[in-house]
Formats: structure tokens, C-alpha cells, sequence
């Protein structure tokens, strides 16, 4: 009889989501970031029940607050957390940073800032996988506030009547930026909208990461044979919106009481209660999972900033030309040489 | 294969056909593109050639279809999505130029987006304001697009055929009022390059540059002009982006004269771009100043003759070279 | 004992719409029209069970198959029809055209070429009657094309949310140009979608203006009482998708059968069975439509085109700057003395 | 009321303020406007002050809520829409372009559309490419816009105060990097009328045209240039659209150069039309060519240090400066 030590490695996971995240705070407070839009996804790690769903080649994008989902699928946090200090060795070569980090190897078809932006492209990566008959999947994460973003009903309209086989996943963490979803929303079960569109459409508990692995991995299978889905998880946003945002808009009840919906503890509380791990096997976890941390952390605090001339490669292709920089365009019409 | 007579809407069919028997990846996506076969008849029998899974009919949602056609591009197909009208591109402005535009530089280089967004503007249909207009500027403004705007048979199918080789983004805009036009088409033989400007007539006295259906108000224009005996110079640009300026700047620097003629609003558009570039590099050349010649900065309205009266017509631009040359103003005019 | 006679008042307005709608026709076909763009509503005009639920003050946008719409709510036919020959007595001075004509004063907030374009600015009518306390509501007319664009959801979700005296009608005529509604819908149960965003949705018989104006006059009165909703009405597209369509990609049996769901026929029988009218007077309603039609188109090819100076006005309010005409400012740049 | 010390937003702020004061059709709609009291603080407390009815908090969907402005102002309020970054334009060009900026026209002058569209746009945050775009250019290809962008805190307040009494649709655009600048707000006194540029500083031996932020770096510039002695005028637009171009004109008539800075992109930016309409209205008497100097034509990088160097420095202003004086390259060029 084997054990299923699944939840074991799920719960690794989160502990090294919370873990990079509370560092990724680390390197704005010590004004290490490239800027303050850093969008923490502590309270919503339950999304390894997504991520662990998903396939090696399976694909997604994600919204602002995707830290969590990218290292659910395999990211290096060493890389992202230089890429969200905009250093050369980071995985956009300092460029993207925390909302635009993407890994073409790892299947991330990038992080997006434009709220709903990175939507629609699952579609297309649905495209491409029905017409080459490849059986990957594409998943879109983002927010609830993207729930109030026509773009998603188009994209849902396209997966559900071509059949492709994508999923939308809402992670739902109750706000967008100051704004409650009951403020934002005319009404709350987004999952009819979706049915209503043409998907299947199930609900997470983003405190129970082991739940939304169930029901994600239903939807991820019904997406690989074409019937594409919507899921919602629930969860609580721990902190403010970004790094600058105290939270203004909210009690500090409110807070308090959010913050119990605590996916990681409660997954720790778990494994140690299924025999999956005792205690000091978990704080070995967590553990490993702060050093790891901490040598990212650290690595990016010491990398090297990109080169200024690299600003100008990848705006197209290599071997396409290139733009020119304006201090060179100037001093061609100025130059005593060219007049 | 040797060339034949065709019309430009044809040159473009073809081009899409050739460039989707040589690549499975090709695949055209947007409204009414399959069964109707385009609302101006381009991609017509495309749909019984390659399947619904290659010609892809799409609802209404041309923020999603483009946003689609981006992620299919991603993943490795070479998607063609069509804009009905490119008046409707403010719809999917955020998805071309913040996506498709910006995904290879925000992701470093590993993420490309090889896609042609295929659309057509102009005037000419009475068709208003919201089917009428010449948008290429915003294009223009976008760092990470390339845009082509082909005014000849023979380009209409080179330079979509060279679109779909890029490995970047690729807005190609059509011109409604040229879809009947006839010409010849040389599948072998391109007027030039991808990215390089074509005289289209020689001329010693101004240089005449322009794109799209004001080619051919240029050309008519230069005729006229030579009739008063000025021999003006018509550079058709082709491509806006890339664009390889040494054409330009050498036609101007023969002539010292440049009109810059587009039938979009002139404030703001490709014509007040191309005359600042020439301004800057010409300056020691120029005996007089650089002029655009562009449509009215007004809304496009309904009404035929104010249609027709709101954009550059062969005689404004004869006339506009006529006084740029200190002739009289003719008789004509 | 009174007799209810607005089904007589509506068969009246049908009868016009239809008239009316024949004349553009012939409009086009004399080569009077401003361009071809020129979408009849031939086979909807049920929805004057819609118009005869509005009241005076209420205020609507249309998609660019509208004429019905504004004949509903008390269009000249003479101002229309010259609007739509792009002459100076039309509506909007010849500027607009066909896909472009409104009325300030009928509330006619604008016809709309870009599909859905219309569809928010109700929102922003209802927010207006909302803060000033009017009661007055705002409707969208708009096809079944627009239900797949992103702006629908996003306008229907801010009218729920915020509770405003609004109302979304789908003329649903099976058909956006050569794309039946199935190919283009992952789902077709409109009203669940509408619903899902937490408006009242009802369902329209487009053969049966009554049926449709006792479903309207409910949604109507809800929406003034501050409970927005949506209705769909069904319905056939009689003709092809504009003047130039000769809808190739229907079969004539299933263009026959389409025909069959004559509203204008249906409205008319019923007023002769209810004995509304007899035959003879009702065939007396047809002939005071065609003559009142055949005046209008007759008006609309003498009237006079705009000057073409006036391309220059209603750019912005008049007495602030106004664009300079290009060969002014060439003139100005080039002439002999400016040099 | 007399003259304060005060900043750039909380001038914005006051101007939001005055403005609903005097009239209750005055209303702000946008994401975060209320509660929140704006992502950049600008309307903090005004929920407060004027209810939820009139500083409505509105969902993300930007084309939505522009398009609710436009529906709200044909029907007689007076919108304020706040969009939190220039940068998702794209998702409002069609509510923009093709409905607030035509419905005048279309309508043949029925229908008003008396609107502003806040939003804010630059550099200076590292806030990436999608967040630190300066996209003015679509705006003023846009026939129909009003187009305000105030560099200062006397035109923060003033401008918004005029672009509320303007009968057509305004876009206003602050710069994310001037919020905390502190200046002179005198509610009394503009620094001009609408649409009139300001000449800030007096100089005889060239031009800089600019706006927004980078007329202070502008300023520094000619500060630098000054100390080679070079004599500098700086010109502040102000206002994009209407735009009084004789005092620019007058300017460069004088000192026979030109350079026009902008943050944005350089290509088909405003710059170039800029430059465009000097070269077209000032040939004989310039010494120079126009330049222009802007944005690099990349995305913007989040690399502080790559975000900085893509767009213009004083340095590269002064350096620019002395070459277009034909002076030598300086030692810390
Ligand atoms: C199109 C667009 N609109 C607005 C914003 C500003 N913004 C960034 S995140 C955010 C809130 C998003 O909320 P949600 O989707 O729930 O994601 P969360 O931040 O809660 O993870 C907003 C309004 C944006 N980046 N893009
Ligand atoms: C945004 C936009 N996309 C596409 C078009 C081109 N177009 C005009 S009408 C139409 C079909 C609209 O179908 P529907 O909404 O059902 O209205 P109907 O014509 O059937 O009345 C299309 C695709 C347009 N005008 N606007
Ligand atoms: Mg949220
Ligand atoms: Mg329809």
C-alpha cells in the first residue's frame, strides 16, 4: 500500500510561496525592488491545488499577484526575486519585473499588470493545442476584480464555443485594490456567469488546498477533452493591496479574522494529522523553505543591474532592426560632421 | 510562376493562401472571415481550402480576438487576425500594444509574438466616422509593432507575404478603396524589401512622400504638376515601421522639396512623423519648408461631397507643389 | 367601456417601420443614399412593444439597425430618410447617416457602427436620472452580435450593482452579418447571462408585439424603480446584413421559413380578429404608411447637400477654436507673403 | 482667496473640489476614487464630502465607466472620469475615440459630450511597461479631444478647472512624478488662459517646446546651458489641444532654433507634430533643424536604472543644446 504524500509536497509549496513572499516584502523594505508594485499572494497559496493539477506543458498566465502560481509551477525563486529586483540574471533580464515575469521553459506566458490582460491568451494557447491535437492545457489566473472585465466574458464566450481546452481560474482574495467584490459586483455567483457562458464551473475553499485540488484536477481533466471550465477559489487578501497600501479601507476585525483563513497552516495542520509528517518533519519544511528564501533573497540583493544598452534588445527580434537610441539620432544631426 | 493580372484584394487572398499551404501554423481568426469570406470578399473559399480549425469565424469580440490571436502566437502558431474595420482597433488598442507589442521586451526576450493583425481603413464608402478613419498613427506610436500599408497589387501580396515572416508583431492595414483596384502581381518579385521605401516616379524638382490609396492621389498629383513643369519625385513608404530613411532623406536631399501626404488627420499622424524625421536630416538641404498634406482634423462625415472634401485629393497636392515651387496658383485651383 | 386601442397604434408604427424601411431600400437603389451601409430592421418590428412601454423623457442608444427603434419613439420620417441621403435637412445635417442618427430632443442619444458602442452610455443616462431623481429609464437596443462583446457585460454589471433605471433589449435576429447566433455564442440562453450579473431577465416573442410590450412594460416599470433588466426579443432577419448582402450563406428554404415570422402580418391579423380594424381600414393604415413613406424618400433625393464648409462645424461646441481647414493653413505656409 | 503653497495633486485635488462645490451635475467616477481616495491619493476625502452618488467607486472596467462618462454627460452631468493610468487607454480608445470625441460631429451637433478624463501617465516608479507609458500622441490624433497636460501647480488647479468648463470632452493627464511637487497655487490667477502655452523661461538663443514633466527638466537644462552661456527659452504647452501655436511660432522666429522634448515614445509622438508644424511655419527663420528629443522607442524597462536612461535627462537636453549651438561637446556629455 503506497501513501498519497501528495498533500506532503503541496504543503512544501505553500511554505515556500508564504516563505518567498514575506522576502519579496524583505527586499522592498530594504529598497531593493525595482519599484513598489509588488503584489503579495500571502493568504492564497491554496492555488497549488491548481498548479499541482496542471501537466509538464501545460501552459498560463497570470494577473499582478502571481508570485504563488509561478512557483507552483516549478519557477526558480532565486530568478524571480532578481527579476522583481530588475537585475540582469532575473528571468526578463531585469525588464518585466514582479508583474511581468514569465518563463517560457516553465509554460508561463507571463504575468500581466493590465487587469484581465493575460485572459484571452489562454484561448489562443487553446487554439494552437486543439489544432495540433497536443492535449495541453492553458490556464488563466486573476483576481476577482478582473471578474468585472469584458475581456473575460469574450474569452470565456471563445473557450466555451470552440471547445478548447482552458481553464479560468478566479482567485478570488475578496478585494480588488480598496474595493470589497460586494462593491464591485452586481451579483456574487460568479460561477453561473460562467456556466451561463458555456463552462463548467466549480468552487474552491482557499483553505482547504487539498479540496481545490480535487476539484481543480476535475476541471483540468474535462479541459483536456474540450469542455472547458471556471474555477473560483475563495481566500483573504492578508495584506494591502501593494507594498505602499496599509489597508486603510478595512477594520482591523476584519483583518484578523481573514487572516484564520490561513491555507498554510492549515495544510501543515493536516499533514501532521493524516501521519504524513510529524511536527518536526513540517518545521523542517518550513525551515528549508526560509533558507531558500533567504539565499534568493540575497542573491538578488547582490546581482548586477542590466547594462543600459540592453534596453534596447528584445523590443524586436534579433537580427530585426532595432531602435535607435536618441542621444545616437541626435548626434547625427548635430554633429558638425553631418551638417 | 509568372505574374499575372490581379486586383489587390486578390494579391492579398493569394498571399494568405500561399503562405497557408506552406505553413500549417498559419491560421486566420476574426469576423466573418470564414463562411462570408470577409466583409470585403479577401479571404473568400479560404474556409472550404483549409477547415474551420485554419479560418476561423469569431463572435464579435475583437478585444478577444486579438487577444487570441496573441496567445496562439505565443504557442507557436503564426496567427492572421482581421480587423473588419480599423476603426474598431480602439477596442483592442490594450491587447496590441500592451501585449502583443510589449511581451517580448517585458519577458526578455523569451516570449514571442509572431502574429499579423490584418485590417483596412480610408475613406471613400461613405461609410462615417466610424468606418472611415486612417489610424496608423497609433500604431506608429507604439514601440514593438511593425506596420505595413501596401498601395499596390504586387505589395498588397509582398509585404502580407513578408508580414508573415516576421517574428514580431505585424499590423497590416488595407485600403478599402483599392480592393478593385487592378495591377500586376509578380509572385517572384517584390518592388523591394521588407522595410524599404520604392520611388514610384523620378522627379528632380520635390519629393512627393506618401502611402496607401494617397499613392495614387500623388501620382495624379505629379502628372498634373508636370503639365505646369514641375517634376516631382513619389515615394511610396510601404512600410512605416521598419523604415529605412535613406530613400527619403536622399530623394530630399536632391530636390529640397518635400510633401508629405496621408489621408489620416493631420495632426498628430505618420505625416507630421515623417516630416519632423525629414526636417532633422534634411535641414541643410531644404529650400523650403517640409509640408504635410493630410486629411482635415475633423470627424469623417457622411455626406459624399463632404466625405470626398475631407480628405487630399490630386488637386490640393498639385496645388500645394505648385506654390511650393512659387508658381502662380493655377487656374485650376 | 373603453376599448384598448394602442394594438391599432402599434400595428400603425409597424406598418411604417416596414414602409419606411422598403423606401431605403429603393433610397439605395436609386443611388440616393449616403454610401450602402444601410441595415434594415425588416422582420423586428416588434419592438415597438418596446418603444410604446417608454414614456416621454426616456431616453435610448441604438445599434446600427435602429430606424425602427427611432420611428418607435417619433421620428420624422422626412429627417431620417434625408439623414440617411447624407443631406443637410437629415437629422444630424448629413454628417451622421444612417448608422449615425439621433434626436436630442426624442432622446435619441445615438445610433452606434461600433457594435455594443451604445450600450454603456445608458448606464451613464441612468446615473444621471438616478442622482437628479427623474424617473426617467434609459434602454439600449442593440443584436445578438453584441452579446458576445466584452462592454455588454461590463455595462449590465455597473446597472445591477448600482441599481439603475436602465434597460438592456437584445434584438436578436438569429444573425450578426453571414454568423448564425450559434456560431457565435457558447451558450444562447441570453437571459441566464443577464441574470448572472444580477439583472431581470425576460424573454421577447417577436412575432407578437403585444406579447412583447407586456414583457417590456414590466421590465420598464422595474427599471424605473431602480431594478435594471435585460430582454431579448426573437426574431428574423428578413433581408441580408446590409444593402449589399445578398446572404449567401442561407439557404432560400430557411430564408423562407424566416419570413413566415411576419410581426407586422401577425399585428395586423390580430387587429382585424379583435375587431380593432376591418380589413378595409386597416389596408387604409398601409396606404397611409406607403404615402407617408414615398413623401419622405421623395423629400430626402431633392433636399440639398450640406455646404462643404460645414465639414468644419460640430467638430467642437461652436465658439471655441475650430480646426483649421488644410488648405488654409498650406496657403498660409507657402503663399508668397507668409514667406 | 489668495495664493497658497501647496502640491501639484492636492492642486488637482482642489480644483475636484471647487468644482463640485459650484456645481452638484459635477460628479467623479473611476476605480478607487473613493474610499481608497484614488491610487494616487488625489481624491481622498471627497466620498465624504459629496456622497457615493457623486464620487462613485466603479468596478475594473475602464471602457465601462468611460462609457457610462459619455452617457452620463449627453444626458447632462458633468463627468469626471478618472482612469489610474494612461496606460489602459487601451482598453477605452473606442469609448474615447469613436463615441465622447465624435458624437458632436456625428449627431450634427445635437449631442454634447462635456467630459474629463483624468488619468496620469510617466515614468519614475519603476512601474514597468505597462504602467509608465505616456500615450498623449493617440489623444491628439484624435479630432474631437481636448488635450490638457500642466506641468505646474498653478496649472494643475487651473487647467482642470477650465478643462471642466470646456463643452467638449477633455483628456487631462498629470504625471505620476509631479503629485508631491510643491508650487504656487493662486486660485485667482492662471498662469494664462486655456490653450495658450507659457513661455517659462526668457531665453534669445533657442527654443525648447515642452510639457507635463519635462519642463523641469527643461528648466535644469537650460540652467546648465545658461552656464555655457547659452540662453535658453522654455516653452510650456500646457494644453495639447486647443493650442495657440503664435506664441511657439513668435518664440522660435526670435531665436531661429528649436528643440521639442517629450517623455513619450519619439515616434509619431507630439513631439513630432510639433516639430512638425515649426518646420512647416517657421523655415525662414530657422538656423537649426527642429529636433526633437523624447522617450527612447522601446517599452518602458522596470530597471530603475534602464526605466531612467530611456527617456530624457536634462543632461541629454543641455548636451543636445550645445550641439544645436554648434558649441563643443562638453566635458560631462
Ligand atoms: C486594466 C486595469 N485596471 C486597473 C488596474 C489597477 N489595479 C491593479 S490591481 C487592481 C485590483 C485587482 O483586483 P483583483 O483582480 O481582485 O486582484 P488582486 O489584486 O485582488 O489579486 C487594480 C484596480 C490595472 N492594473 N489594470
Ligand atoms: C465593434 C464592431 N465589430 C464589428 C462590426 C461589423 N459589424 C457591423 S454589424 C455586424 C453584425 C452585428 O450583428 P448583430 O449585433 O446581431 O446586429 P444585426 O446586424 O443582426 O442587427 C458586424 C459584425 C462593427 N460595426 N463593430
Ligand atoms: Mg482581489
Ligand atoms: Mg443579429
Amino acid at each position: 500500500m503506497t501513501t498519497n504524500t501528495a498533500p506532503l509536497s503541496r504543503y512544501r509549496t505553500m511554505r515556500r510561496i508564504r516563505s518567498f513572499e514575506e522576502r519579496v516584502g524583505e527586499l522592498f523594505l530594504r529598497g531593493e525592488s525595482a519599484g513598489s508594485m509588488l503584489h503579495l499572494s500571502i493568504g492564497e497559496e491554496a492555488v497549488v491545488g491548481v498548479t499541482d493539477a496542471m501537466q509538464k506543458g501545460d501552459t498560463f498566465t497570470t494577473h499582478h499577484r502571481g508570485h504563488g502560481v509561478f512557483l507552483g509551477r516549478g519557477a526558480d525563486p532565486a530568478r524571480m526575486m532578481a527579476e522583481i529586483g530588475g537585475k540582469a540574471s532575473g528571468y526578463c533580464r531585469g525588464k518585466g519585473g514582479s508583474m511581468h515575469i514569465a518563463s517560457h521553459a516553465l509554460g508561463h506566458l507571463g504575468a500581466n499588470a493590465i487587469v484581465g490582460g493575460g485572459i484571452p491568451h489562454v484561448v489562443g494557447a487553446g487554439l494552437t493545442y486543439r489544432n495540433r491535437g497536443t492535449r495541453q492545457v492553458s490556464v488563466a489566473f486573476f483576481g476577482d476584480g478582473a471578474m468585472q472585465q469584458g475581456i473575460l466574458y469574450e474569452a470565456m464566450n471563445m473557450a466555451a464555443l470552440w471547445k478548447l481546452p482552458v481553464l479560468f481560474v478566479c482567485l478570488n482574495n475578496q478585494y480588488g485594490m480598496g474595493t470589497r467584490v460586494d462593491r464591485s459586483a452586481g451579483r456574487l455567483a460568479f460561477g453561473e456567469r460562467a456556466e451561463s457562458f458555456g463552462l463548467a464551473a466549480a468552487h474552491g475553499d482557499g483553505t482547504d488546498v487539498e479540496q481545490v485540488h480535487d476539484v481543480a484536477s476535475q476541471l483540468v481533466v474535462g479541459a483536456r477533452d474540450g469542455r472547458p471550465g471556471f474555477l473560483e477559489i475563495d481566500s483573504f487578501r492578508f495584506y494591502g493591496h501593494a507594498r505602499m497600501d496599509k489597508s486603510p479601507y478595512r477594520t482591523p476585525e476584519e483583518e484578523e479574522e481573514g487572516r484564520k483563513r490561513d491555507p498554510v497552516l492549515k495544510a501543515r495542520e493536516r499533514i501532521i494529522a493524516e501521519g504524513l509528517a510529524t511536527e518536526d518533519e513540517a518545521t523542517e519544511i518550513d525551515t528549508d523553505a526560509a533558507e531558500e528564501m533567504d539565499a534568493a533573497l540575497e542573491s538578488a540583493v547582490t546581482a548586477a543591474p542590466p547594462a543600459l544598452d540592453t534596453m534596447f534588445e528584445d523590443v524586436f527580434a534579433p537580427g530585426t532592426p532595432a531602435p535607435r537610441p536618441q542621444r545616437d539620432r541626435l548626434r547625427a544631426i548635430l554633429s558638425e560632421d553631418a551638417a | 510562376m509568372s505574374a499575372i493580372e490581379t486586383t489587390y484584394r486578390d494579391a492579398i487572398r493569394q498571399a494568405l493562401l500561399d503562405a497557408m499551404e506552406e505553413d500549417e501554423n498559419v491560421i486566420l481568426i476574426g469576423e466573418e472571415v470564414g463562411l462570408y469570406g470577409g466583409a470585403y470578399g479577401v479571404t473568400k473559399g479560404l474556409i472550404d481550402l483549409y477547415s474551420a480549425n485554419r479560418v476561423i469565424d469569431a463572435p464579435i469580440s475583437e478585444a478577444g480576438i486579438v487577444g487570441t490571436a496573441v496567445g496562439a502566437a505565443m504557442t507557436g502558431l503564426r496567427p492572421v487576425a482581421e480587423l473588419m474595420y480599423v476603426d474598431f482597433i480602439g477596442l483592442v488598442m490594450d491587447q496590441l500594444a500592451n501585449q502583443a507589442a510589449k511581451s517580448r521586451y517585458m519577458f526578455g526576450g523569451q516570449i514571442a509574438v509572431p502574429m499579423v493583425l490584418r485590417t483596412q481603413g480610408g475613406t471613400g464608402r461613405s461609410a462615417a466616422a466610424q468606418h472611415s478613419q486612417s489610424l496608423e498613427a497609433w500604431m506608429l506610436h507604439t514601440p514593438g509593432l511593425r506596420l505595413a500599408m501596401p498601395a499596390t497589387v504586387n505589395d498588397a501580396y509582398h509585404l502580407l507575404r513578408d508580414a508573415l515572416r516576421q517574428p514580431d508583431p505585424v499590423v497590416f492595414i488595407e485600403h478599402k478603396g483599392l480592393y478593385t483596384m487592378k495591377g500586376t502581381l509578380d509572385p517572384e518579385t517584390p518592388d523591394a524589401g521588407w522595410g524599404t521605401p520604392v520611388i514610384r516616379r523620378d522627379g528632380k524638382d520635390l519629393t512627393i512622400v506618401t502611402y496607401s490609396r494617397m499613392l495614387h492621389e500623388a501620382m495624379r498629383a505629379a502628372d498634373t504638376m508636370a503639365e505646369a513643369g514641375i517634376d516631382a519625385e513619389v515615394i511610396d513608404l510601404r512600410c512605416l515601421n521598419p523604415l529605412d530613411e535613406a530613400a527619403i532623406f536622399a530623394s530630399v536631399q536632391r530636390t529640397g522639396r518635400a510633401m508629405i501626404v496621408t489621408e489620416a488627420a493631420t495632426a498628430g499622424s505618420a505625416a507630421s512623423e515623417i516630416a519632423a524625421r525629414i526636417g532633422e536630416s534634411c535641414f541643410d538641404w531644404l529650400e523650403e519648408p517640409v509640408v504635410r498634406i493630410g486629411g482635415e482634423d475633423i470627424p469623417i462625415p457622411v455626406s459624399p461631397s463632404l466625405e470626398k472634401g475631407s480628405i487630399p485629393s490630386a488637386q490640393l497636392i498639385a496645388e500645394a507643389g505648385l506654390w511650393l515651387m512659387r508658381k502662380e496658383t493655377p487656374a485650376w485651383a
